[in-house]
């Protein structure tokens, strides 16, 4: 496998970003980890120095167990290339970001969506509001901590005949001859007593 | 004054007779536009039942008393219409109240309809209906030039007004109007296209434009007398353009013949063609079309 | 003097838009003046669902995404778990997996004829196009149990192998859909009526287009030549030889000139798929489906589907279940900032003729 | 007018005839459904051979087909276009999730079951249906409205106060105007 090029971008961004966390994950993708603070400098100068003038992903996880939501951009650059995975973590508890869609308009909407969905705050962007969902006044459903069969459970109507359905995954795990995974167990034990 | 029973009979049984060739037409159309796109259709009497069940509807929602006339001006129009083009040539029953100067109310009396709904329409405070009459008045802006010039060469070449004495004189297949005067016919014919509103001219209608236009509040009843309506003055189009340009129909056979053929010129375009948009619609009619036109009375007046 | 300004409500229940969506625009006289995409009516949380899904159940799920061309999110996320776990996929389900593809796109495209044309007043053409999809369909049919829904290909492989003389019958359909095309050529594309009201209209600024996020048809629209299948290959597709077709203008004509010749093009592919297709296996043999742990780590995988880039970003944590799939329909950028920026100073008449051009299409922006 | 039994019964077999061979479908694609909708009236399927025509507002419409699930925020939508569609109406709820909610059965924005919501004449069963299913499905619906058993409307009407308390549960921002016809 030939990483010249990957090397050369790591290069380049470690010269002129310091404190970032470059990996070459595999031929043509680079991860780049930064502190918050820099990540709008940082997509510029990737923007307008290094090429990658193409935002294809703007992304957002939510790491509960650490009380972080990590912010991930995702540029490509068409002369090279080459996919640049920008990542950054941000406050769970209070979460605010700055707007990018100066750098790249369609930003917009995917801040839009990460604000409705894990109600994250970005500031400058003046349409983040109602995007997706109508009314809503739970948690912001993408957040781990929504439980989303809870809620459908308590908010919809549910037609019975679900229970006395045959569990597909216990019988065939029977018919192989495997064994029963653990969380397909609570299905047979719930069946053993009646 | 006395009164001659059989032309009573032909005014009572016109419209009958108009609505049910009208929406037999509509029947063959949908089979025909079927076949040419690779499928059975629907049976013939497909429009007729979708007629009666709008008349079956059981509830009518509407939004004023101009919406509720909107429909009634519409057949009023188009019954009118029919009442001023004679169906048969020479038949006492079917010559309907054609009078001298005729041609010249009839050019009047076609638009009536149209008016009508646009009144109607901006009662409904359908933003789409309002839309569509406005798109529906700009087009008929457009077709009619041209269907005026037309109109007015025929009337300066056979120095006449009387739809009558046109079919009269057009007693031999060679003096038919469409090979005394060429010109009017096309300009006539390209305007046709026109008011009959099918593709590329159904900016009137155009469902994914918006919805479908003027009638996209009228439901039930009201749609079923706009159809009713449809179909009639389709009918008394065609007859008018039978009776003006091919000699008019000695009997029912030739009526349906040379309708049905006259009817298939716009259906076919239809077909294979995309709509215009509004302007280009216009800009079309007043190209050719209104060229057309000049070029027949030119020819007249030298 | 300013014209009056009126509000028009483009949908959700309106037969213009494409799917289940609305656009709100502010109009002056026949001319928009603002437009506003809403979004969210089909919403139906895929990706909080399959955080709760075992891998193997995500694939289920992840079809239903995008309804006109449901292989490309297959493909997406059964390459995102092979990064991550590192599996090989066998050669012949790599060819099996392109032809999939392709025959995804040539019935998307035969779908979008219609839409295009329909949304243009000519009512024939969705009448034979979509109809001649059906063949297509029919062949997905064969080969996975499933007219549009497929689930067909997996990680490590595809679920079946073809069924016997099944080459033969996809190269049949490809000669009748070949000889369909002069058809199309004379109804749709070389109508003048249509191609007066494509020419000129929805144009996206060249120098902007890459940097708004313009992918696929519309970018080829442009001039641009970019593809995924040549910018970074994926399965066989650099052995494999075919051109990109691009077109000047960045007008509806343009992307729908690029997008007939990628039907050929389709067409071309799957028949060099056929010809080098190597015998062998057609799976590596996936793992216990209910106690499948992908190893943690991460990947952003991209497919070029009818409608640009498709891009999937899948975060694993170790577990039986998925951390996190973000899904990057290619309508998302289309549909809701591009689509606002290029219906300013349309005609209405156009908006639906537009949205059908980029291909907007609302399960993919909301999921 | 008419007060003859026998006259009143011809009248409804016709008008009963005349809503069978006539049904026009509002055209709103409220789910994956709707891909299955072009297939089945186009040219390989055809289903303006049975008189199912598209239709463009709620207004001229006769049949509702919800095709496939409804989230929260098409439900509205899709109330207000069943309101005002004229009497007699009916739904046909296409898909499974239109019956137990199918694959989304625990998705936080979608209703699991329809006939909670709007009355529904036919369910077509199936992920997707296919186009044969689908004209099954309105030939069911054809024979039904045929004997005159189809009558959803008359049936939301009467139970409207039921049906309202269902759909305010799910739609929390209630803004719609009365139904009283």
């Amino acid at each position: 496998m030939n990483l010249e090029k990957e090397n050369k971008f790591a290069k380049q961004i470690n010269e002129t970003f310091h404190s970032a966390v470059v990996k070459v994950q595999r031929e043509r993708r680079i991860i780049v980890e930064l502190r918050s603070d820099l990540i709008p400098p940082f997509l510029s100068f990737a923007k307008e120095y290094l090429s990658f003038i193409h935002m294809a992903h703007y992304s957002c996880v939510d790491w509960l167990e650490e009380n972080k939501f990590e912010l991930v951009f995702m540029l490509w650059s068409y002369e090279e290339d080459v996919m640049l995975i920008v990542k950054t973590k941000i406050d769970r508890e209070k979460p605010e970001f700055v707007t990018i869609k100066h750098l790249w308009p369609q930003a917009e909407t995917y801040e839009r969506e990460i604000h409705e969905m894990y109600g994250v705050d970005f500031k400058g962007n003046d349409r983040l509001g109602e995007f997706i969902l109508e009314d809503w006044d739970d948690l912001p459903p993408m957040r781990r901590d929504f439980d989303t069969v809870k809620y459908a459970g308590e908010h919809y109507f549910t037609r019975p005949g679900r229970e006395d359905a045959q569990d597909v995954r216990e019988t065939i795990a029977r018919h192989s001859g495997e064994e029963i995974p653990d969380f397909a167990k609570k299905y047979s034990i719930r069946r053993d007593e009646e | 004054m006395e009164i001659n029973w059989l032309k009573v009979l032909g005014i009572l049984i016109t419209p009958v007779i108009a609505f049910i060739v009208g929406v037999t037409y509509g029947g063959l159309t949908r089979i025909i536009t079927a076949r040419i796109q690779n499928r059975f259709g629907p049976p013939v009497t497909q429009n007729f039942w979708d007629i009666v069940k709008l008349y079956s509807k059981k509830t009518n929602i509407q939004h004023g008393v101009m919406q509720h006339l909107a429909p009634v001006f519409a057949i009023t129009a188009s019954i009118t219409t029919l009442y001023f083009v004679p169906v048969i040539r020479e038949s006492t029953v079917f010559t309907n109240l054609s009078f001298q100067g005729d041609l010249i109310f009839l050019l009047y009396i076609m638009v009536f309809g149209s008016l009508g709904m646009a009144l109607g329409v901006g009662q409904s405070g359908n933003p789409n209906g309002a839309i569509g009459v406005s798109r529906g008045l700009s087009q008929m802006v457009g077709y009619e030039i041209p269907f005026v010039l037309a109109i007015v060469a025929i009337m300066i070449q056979f120095k006449t007004t009387n739809l009558n004495d046109l079919i009269a004189m057009q007693n031999n297949f060679n003096h038919w109007i469409i090979f005394q005067s060429p010109f009017a016919f096309l300009a006539a014919i390209l305007a046709f296209l026109g008011m009959m509103g099918y593709a590329p001219f159904d900016v009137v209608v155009a469902p994914a434009e918006i919805a479908s236009g003027p009638p996209s509040e009228f439901g039930g009843k009201y749609l079923g007398l706009m159809m009713t309506s449809r179909s009639i003055f389709t009918f008394a189009k065609l007859t008018l353009f039978t009776d003006i340009f091919l000699g008019g129909a000695g009997d029912f056979v030739t009526l349906v013949i040379k309708t049905f053929a006259l009817y298939m010129i716009p259906v076919l375009t239809g077909i294979v063609n995309p709509r215009f948009r509004t302007e280009q619609s216009i800009r079309f009619f007043w190209a050719w079309p209104t060229v057309f036109g000049i070029l027949a009375v030119l020819i007249v007046v030298w | 003097m300013r014209e009056k300004e009126t509000t028009l409500y483009l949908g959700p229940q309106h037969p213009g838009v494409t799917g289940n969506m609305m656009v709100k625009l502010k109009v002056a006289g026949d001319t928009v003046v603002k437009a506003e995409t809403h979004v969210g009516y089909l919403h139906r949380a895929f990706e909080k669902l399959m955080e709760v899904r075992s891998w193997m159940q995500c694939f289920p799920i992840v079809c239903r995404i995008c309804v006109p061309e449901p292989d490309p999110n297959e493909e997406n996320l059964a390459r995102a778990v092979e990064e991550i776990e590192g599996r090989e996929v066998p050669e012949r389900a790599k060819y099996i997996r392109v032809m999939v593809l392709e025959l995804a796109r040539m019935a998307s495209i035969l779908l979008w004829m219609g839409g295009q044309s329909g949304s243009a007043g000519l009512y024939t053409m969705p009448q034979w196009s979509v109809g001649d999809r059906d063949y297509i369909l029919d062949l997905f049919e064969e080969l996975t149990g499933g007219r549009v829904y497929h689930m067909y290909i997996w990680p490590g492989g595809v679920r079946r192998d073809l069924p016997e003389g099944f080459e033969d019958r996809v190269l049949k359909t490809l000669d009748y859909l070949e000889s369909r095309l002069p058809d199309y050529d004379h109804l749709m594309f070389e109508n003048a009526i249509f191609q007066k009201r494509a020419k000129g209209v929805g144009v996206i600024p060249k120098e902007k287009a890459l940097e708004w996020g313009v992918v696929g048809p519309p970018l080829r629209g442009c001039g641009i030549k970019h593809d995924v299948r040549i910018d970074e290959p994926y399965e066989v597709y650099d052995k494999l030889d075919f051109i990109v077709p691009t077109y000047e203008g960045g007008d509806v004509w343009a992307r729908a000139m690029v997008r007939r010749q990628e039907f050929e093009q389709s067409i071309s592919i799957i028949r060099q798929v056929i010809e080098k297709m190597p015998k062998g296996d057609y799976y590596n043999k996936v793992p216990n489906p209910f106690n499948w742990i992908v190893p943690p780590g991460e990947a952003y995988v991209k497919t070029e589907s009818v409608r640009g880039e498709f891009g999937y970003y899948v975060v694993s944590d170790g577990s039986l279940k998925p951390r996190r799939i973000h899904v990057r329909g290619a309508a998302y950028v289309h549909g809701v900032s591009l689509l606002e920026k290029i219906l300013v100073g349309a005609n209405i008449a156009d908006v639906s003729f537009i949205m059908n051009s980029l291909g907007v299409c609302p399960p993919e922006i909301e999921r | 007018m008419i007060n003859d039994k026998y006259a009143n019964k011809i009248v409804d077999i016709i008008q009963n005839f005349a809503r069978k061979s006539s049904l026009w479908v509002v055209a709103y694609g409220t789910g994956c459904g709707a891909i299955e909708i072009p297939p089945t009236m186009t040219s390989r399927y055809d289903a303006e051979r049975f008189g199912i025509r598209g239709s463009a507002t709620p207004r001229q419409a006769d049949v509702l087909l919800i095709t496939g699930y409804l989230s929260t925020k098409t439900l509205k939508r899709v109330i207000r276009t069943y309101e005002q569609m004229q009497d007699p109406k009916y739904v046909i709820g296409f898909g499974s999730c239109t019956i137990n909610g199918g694959m989304y059965w625990d998705s936080y924005n979608t209703i699991k079951a329809l006939d909670q919501y709007l009355p529904v004449d036919v369910f077509i069963n199936g992920c997707m249906p296919r186009p044969e299913a689908v004209i099954s499905g309105f030939i069911k619906l054809q024979e039904l409205i045929k004997e005159g058993k189809a009558n959803g409307a008359q049936k939301y009407k009467e139970n409207l106060e039921w049906y309202r308390e269902n759909q305010r549960k799910v739609i929390k921002n209630w803004k719609m105007p009365d139904y009283n016809w």
